[in-house]
């Protein structure tokens, strides 16, 4: 034994053999720990180096003509990749309906728009089953429309009506159906993955093959209760698809102090499930990068990661100035627009030809119009309806404003 | 373990009734229910191959299997958001804090996703979150809490603490049952308690939730109290008798929604009230049971409403501190006597 | 933004007193505490180059820099639990909740690690954990949160919610040095209401904590509250006035611990108590005053003590459906002109 | 395009050309996420396998005589060889005697035992310098010890006494001492973690060298608290050492339904930080990983995660009939017993005799009973004293039993 400097003994399999000898069946788990077989060489402790220190991207597609378009490895038919076009034209446009409606005072709440992002939310919803289920982030309106919410189910939410799928009870895409295989999020982030891993772990008891999507920003996997959820489902293996929409801000928080990783999709290691990196503003790879996890989680894989790099054009909401953006990296940002280079990918290929695009936008701009009138004309809740639905109410009265004094007034 | 002791575990079906503890009263409960609705599931820490830590679910994993007792990992939010989610989709889950005090890691989920559902989309979230609470067995500020105070003001959640054998049993099978969202609290201290050990009915039975049970009807004064100070109150009610006192106590069983209508009507009936539990005083239930009676049954009131609960402080580990932190018989007692001579 | 506009921003030093907003009064005090004590810093989610979700924390950045405006991760209960760790150190931290309905995460952190550590072993976590609450903006079920009631009955934390700029700043800067932890609720409907604007005095004050303060005399009838809540007590009693009634408007200001002298002290002397809050009713901090009036004021007391409060449900989001939850002034003046008559 | 089937294009560098020609200074942030010089073959997507699926173990290193000893990669000198064992022994025999007064009824909560795991808390601590601060779990005695708390202190404790640290406020090891750099941990698993992030970052604002280490569960490691903690630290580069005690068990719980890591260190990647991998049965080794992970972070490399792999060999507190335990699992661990395996190392390199070995465990014997009785010795707390100290008394008076009725008396 030499003290002060460091020196090697040659590792041996013998302690294992000792255990053995004693007849001894150990576990499995436990066995996996030390002592047992390994082979590398010899060294008092292992070291690991932060794992992927590189950005991972994927390439842009360009087309003949060197534009940014998107990837060809698809295996969406024509009529298919049109309809994309169309979810992602109704997403835009709604938003676009929104904001002009909220100049005019008509919304209530905020308008958060998923400007620059829409490709991320529509292309992998799109992969998706009508029985799957899906918890959109409130900038993941694509991915609601996509799963059968209608534009003005939307309206009459942000306008807080009696009509809308809440009743006026909670704001935006807060809502659920679970027919339709969604399940509204409530602001609190982070915690729509504990719930997904719950709507999986029944369909799972139920013997259906349903496969949860759950959407989260690179900030909201900060929270405690994304930990927590994603863990579970991994450790049971159910088929929950987290897909991490790295726009780059939370609020106005950059990635870099949000966490450490370079990817998002590191983080997949820390549940024992596979990452992807998707380039989340072309719609085409989202699809299919979906398409492939959704696969691999239903045949029993279990969870997955998803990391789309896409980036938020707008502030968090309409009234944030965005002080904190450098220089130019909207400008970047705005040639990446996923909506222009679809559009050029499905003229360039052949796919649709800009008047059929047109058509297809000036429907989607008839539907849009026709749904915020339907919602405009529906009426506001009435007051007392407030007081209905906290329990079951054959079981518990509604909650009404309590009479001051209680004898008999 | 030996071979036996393993074997000895696994036969562990309970009776159907009989006379049992009230640790036996909610197995059987569970274990019914289970039977009954192959929607009932359980879910937490421990549950499985061990059981609980409390042993509550013993023997349930070998009958019903993983599939339907899950041993989860550390993480009470997930817990509590996989129930909720589960429960969105038609099942009855059952979730297990190993101690009540680790409900607060989830109180985030409980107050915002389990509480407000069924209010913002009509989906009601019918699920039941049970575990052991409550002080008195020296187990220091972490393992001790009542938790009740916490989740009073959020609209939505329903809270329950039995105190009888043939309560838990029957509130355990109604909170599963229940269409919305149940905390149920049971005290550690009544778990294996002999006193509480009682004959219940072989039939399938409920006890419905939202309403008190008198458990000692009474003219002079009212004791409204519930859990393991039920049993302070009966005690001292006993002791009080021999002074000439006649004690009603109202055992609320329900804690969330409160029946109204049992507290105004004890407190109209003597007119001097008394209010009794085991979280700290200030901020505690008993707030808003003095407020209720306070508001509605002044005109009855001959005596203040007093309030009997611990002090305002963490409950301390160590014996002599913890016994003066928590309400003690004699307090009960004292404030009885200066109530009905007032 | 244009060069302009951000050199703008920076300039962003506060006057000392002058004529202020509500959430002028608290950036000033939380810039004169940071220039007077370097262990003062702030951390929570954007409160640097964005200044808050509601500018509170405007320009502070610039002038402290990053090592003292520390912008977080989305980690409620990271944000508490290093507040908590700093303060062991001897810093003084002062921690942003971007709503108060994001504090529930955090939850345990706050009720089990900030509230007990003195009790524990003797060490006083002195932070403060502050953010906007309060509803009536139509912000829906997760942006409207009164949360004082949640934890009313953990030993060990403080709770203030100013309603006046004056106060604001007074108390803001009392509770960074005071020794314990404590919860600094500012209701959003208060930070630039053009009515709460007022001169503060230009010297270094605080207001002590623990202290309501009597904003009205009156001789008929006492309202209890606090927060934006004294802005409908002040006008209910001004149309009052007109009708013959002298209403005495008492302003918590603290809600833990409570001034029980000022709330026994008003109800003894006007023998008719209203209690107003925005929160829900059932197990809101209305319940702890009128238990506590009902207790030790019962022989003054000429008629039932009333709470005015939300009703029991979430907080909803559409316009007609929140002012049915909400107390409204009318509902004031309603009960306390039944009060009155009584 | 050809649909239906899967073809590549050819990657380019022009569209970033494009942006720069554009005039954009892109931020170096968001800039990675896309299109940006990526060299890697074209593809729609990145697909990242569930990395190191293979469980890392250090080898059992041996003597001539084929015994399992303990590393002899060391820096440490024979003296303090010696005074590790010592710690080691300490550690051992004060749960030995607090299992004693357990059964005589003496210890009022439980007792949790960490035979078998001793090498990992002591090791690690015995690296630190006396202004670092460590947040033990209950099974880390070892740590506290070593960090200067006195086995009276603990036994005092444990019996509830007016004398120990608490006085009798809270249990076993639930106090702290900032002077002695202890912070003592809740029982809350994982709450922790975010604490100790704030000491260090409190230090550092005292322009302070200290480290802190914080000791985890392989349960622990499933909370939110744990996961928003460390990521912080993360972010924040501060010296945070997470000492994640791989023992197979939480309770009941087997690390396969805790989570579905293969190594406790691979979740180090979802921070970014660097993961070391230790044989926690060799104190030799436990210490000389802690020697290099607080050097890193010392030096402004940030946090690091470092799993010991050992084994929980005694149920999780004095009742657990360990039911659960696969056969010969523990009888496998009992060979690698922490204290036997370094008293085989000290001897057959000659760092210490057998009687001086024994030596040491006499005079260890002698101080835990002189302790123990003090303990004994000592009052039960006053109980007035609960009303104190729940405020700062000189602002708040204390929580008196209220009188039941207000009025004078
Ligand atoms: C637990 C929690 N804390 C704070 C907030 C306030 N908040 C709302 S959105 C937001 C930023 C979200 O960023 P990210 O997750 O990246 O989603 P993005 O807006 O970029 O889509 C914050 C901090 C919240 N909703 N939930
Ligand atoms: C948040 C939380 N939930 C539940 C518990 C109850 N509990 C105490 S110890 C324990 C197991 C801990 O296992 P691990 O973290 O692996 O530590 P070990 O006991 O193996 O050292 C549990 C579940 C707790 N203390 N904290
Ligand atoms: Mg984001
Ligand atoms: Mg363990």
């Amino acid at each position: 034994m030499k003290n002060g400097s460091t020196t090697k003994t040659t590792a041996s399999k013998s302690a294992k053999g000792e255990a053995e000898e004693a007849g001894a069946r150990v576990s499995a788990d436990a066995q996996g720990s030390n002592g047992a077989g390994d082979t590398a060489e010899a060294r008092s402790f292992i070291f690991l180096p932060p794992p992927r220190a590189e950005a991972l991207s994927v390439p842009d597609p360009l087309n003949e003509r060197g534009e940014l378009v998107c990837t060809d490895e698809t295996t969406l038919a024509p009529a298919q990749m049109r309809e994309l076009y169309r979810w992602l034209q109704l997403t835009r446009l709604v938003e676009e309906k929104l904001v002009n409606l909220y100049r005019q005072t008509k919304v209530v709440g905020g308008v958060f728009r998923s400007l620059g992002q829409e490709a991320t939310a529509v292309g992998t919803c799109y992969a998706l089953r009508p029985a799957d289920f899906i918890t959109p982030l409130i900038r993941d309106l694509g991915a609601v429309l996509v799963k059968g919410i209608r534009p003005r189910e939307i309206f009459a939410q942000y306008m807080a009506k009696a009509w809308g799928p809440s009743e006026g009870r909670d704001l935006n895409i807060h809502f659920g159906d679970i027919e339709r295989g969604f399940v509204g999020p409530i602001s609190h982030l982070g915690d729509m993955i504990p719930v997904m891993t719950g709507i999986v772990l029944a369909a799972r008891m139920r013997k259906k093959e349903t496969v949860a999507v759950a959407y989260i920003g690179d900030g909201g996997m900060s929270t405690g209760a994304f930990h927590e959820g994603l863990n579970f489902a991994a450790v049971q293996r159910l088929p929950l698809v987290v897909v991490a929409e790295h726009n780059w801000y939370a609020y106005s928080t950059p990635t870099r102090k949000q966490c450490a990783v370079t990817n998002l999709a590191d983080k997949a290691a820390a549940y024992g499930i596979p990452g992807y990196v998707v380039d989340g503003n072309d719609v085409v790879a989202c699809y299919e990068v979906m398409k492939k996890a959704a696969e691999f989680a239903r045949a029993g894989g279990g969870a997955v990661l998803i990391e789309a790099k896409t980036y938020r054009r707008k502030g968090h909401a309409e009234h944030d100035d965005q002080r904190y953006l450098p220089e130019g990296e909207l400008e970047a940002w705005e040639k990446r627009d996923p909506l222009d280079r679809y559009q050029r990918h499905l003229i360039s290929n052949g796919v649709a030809t800009q008047d059929a695009l047109d058509e297809i936008t000036a429907d989607v701009r008839r539907e849009v119009e026709e749904d915020a009138a339907w919602a405009e004309s529906s009426p506001m809740p009435e007051a007392e309806k407030a007081a209905y639905n906290v329990f079951d109410n054959s079981n518990v009265p509604p909650a009404f404003r309590p009479k001051v004094f209680g004898r008999g007034e | 373990m030996s071979a036996a002791a393993k074997k000895e575990h696994k036969s562990n079906r309970p009776e159907r009734g009989g006379v049992v503890t009230f640790v036996e009263a909610i197995r059987q409960g569970l274990w019914e229910e289970m039977e009954r609705d192959p929607s009932v599931f359980l879910i937490g820490e421990d549950v499985g191959v061990y059981g609980g830590a409390f042993k509550v679910t013993d023997g349930l994993l070998d009958e019903f299997g993983d599939g339907r007792v899950i041993d989860t990992p550390i993480s009470e939010a997930a817990i509590v958001g996989a129930a909720c989610g589960a429960a969105l989709m038609g099942m009855r889950p059952v979730a297990e804090f190993q101690f009540i005090d680790f409900i607060t890691p989830a109180f985030d989920m409980l107050t915002n996703y389990a509480a407000k559902c069924r209010y913002r989309w009509g989906a009601g979230v019918a699920a039941v979150f049970r575990g052991p609470c409550g002080a008195g067995v020296h187990a220091g500020p972490f393992h001790s809490l009542n938790a009740e105070a916490f989740f009073m003001n959020t609209a939505g959640l329903k809270m329950v603490e039995p105190s009888t054998a043939y309560d838990a049993k029957g509130l355990i099978k109604a909170a599963i049952r229940d269409p919305d969202p149940v905390l149920f609290f049971e005290h550690k201290k009544l778990y294996r308690l002999p006193r509480l050990r009682e004959e219940i009915p072989e039939d399938d039975y409920t006890v419905e939730i939202g309403k008190a049970r008198t458990r000692r009807e009474g003219r002079d004064l009212s004791v409204i109290t519930f859990g393991a100070q039920v049993l302070t109150a009966l005690d001292a009610a006993e002791e009080l008798e021999k002074e000439g006192l006649s004690v009603e106590v109202i055992d609320l069983r329900t804690l969330a929604p409160m029946d109204r209508e049992a507290i105004l009507a004890t407190a109209r009936r003597t007119s001097k009230v008394l209010i009794l539990h085991e979280a700290s005083r200030t901020g505690g239930i008993g707030g808003e049971i003095a407020a209720t009676i306070a508001e509605e049954a002044f005109e009855w009131l001959d005596a203040p409403v007093v309030r009997v609960a611990a002090t305002d402080t963490p409950v301390p580990y160590s014996p002599p501190l913890e016994e003066y932190h928590l309400p003690q018989a004699r307090d009960v007692l004292d404030a009885a006597r200066k109530l009905a001579a007032y």
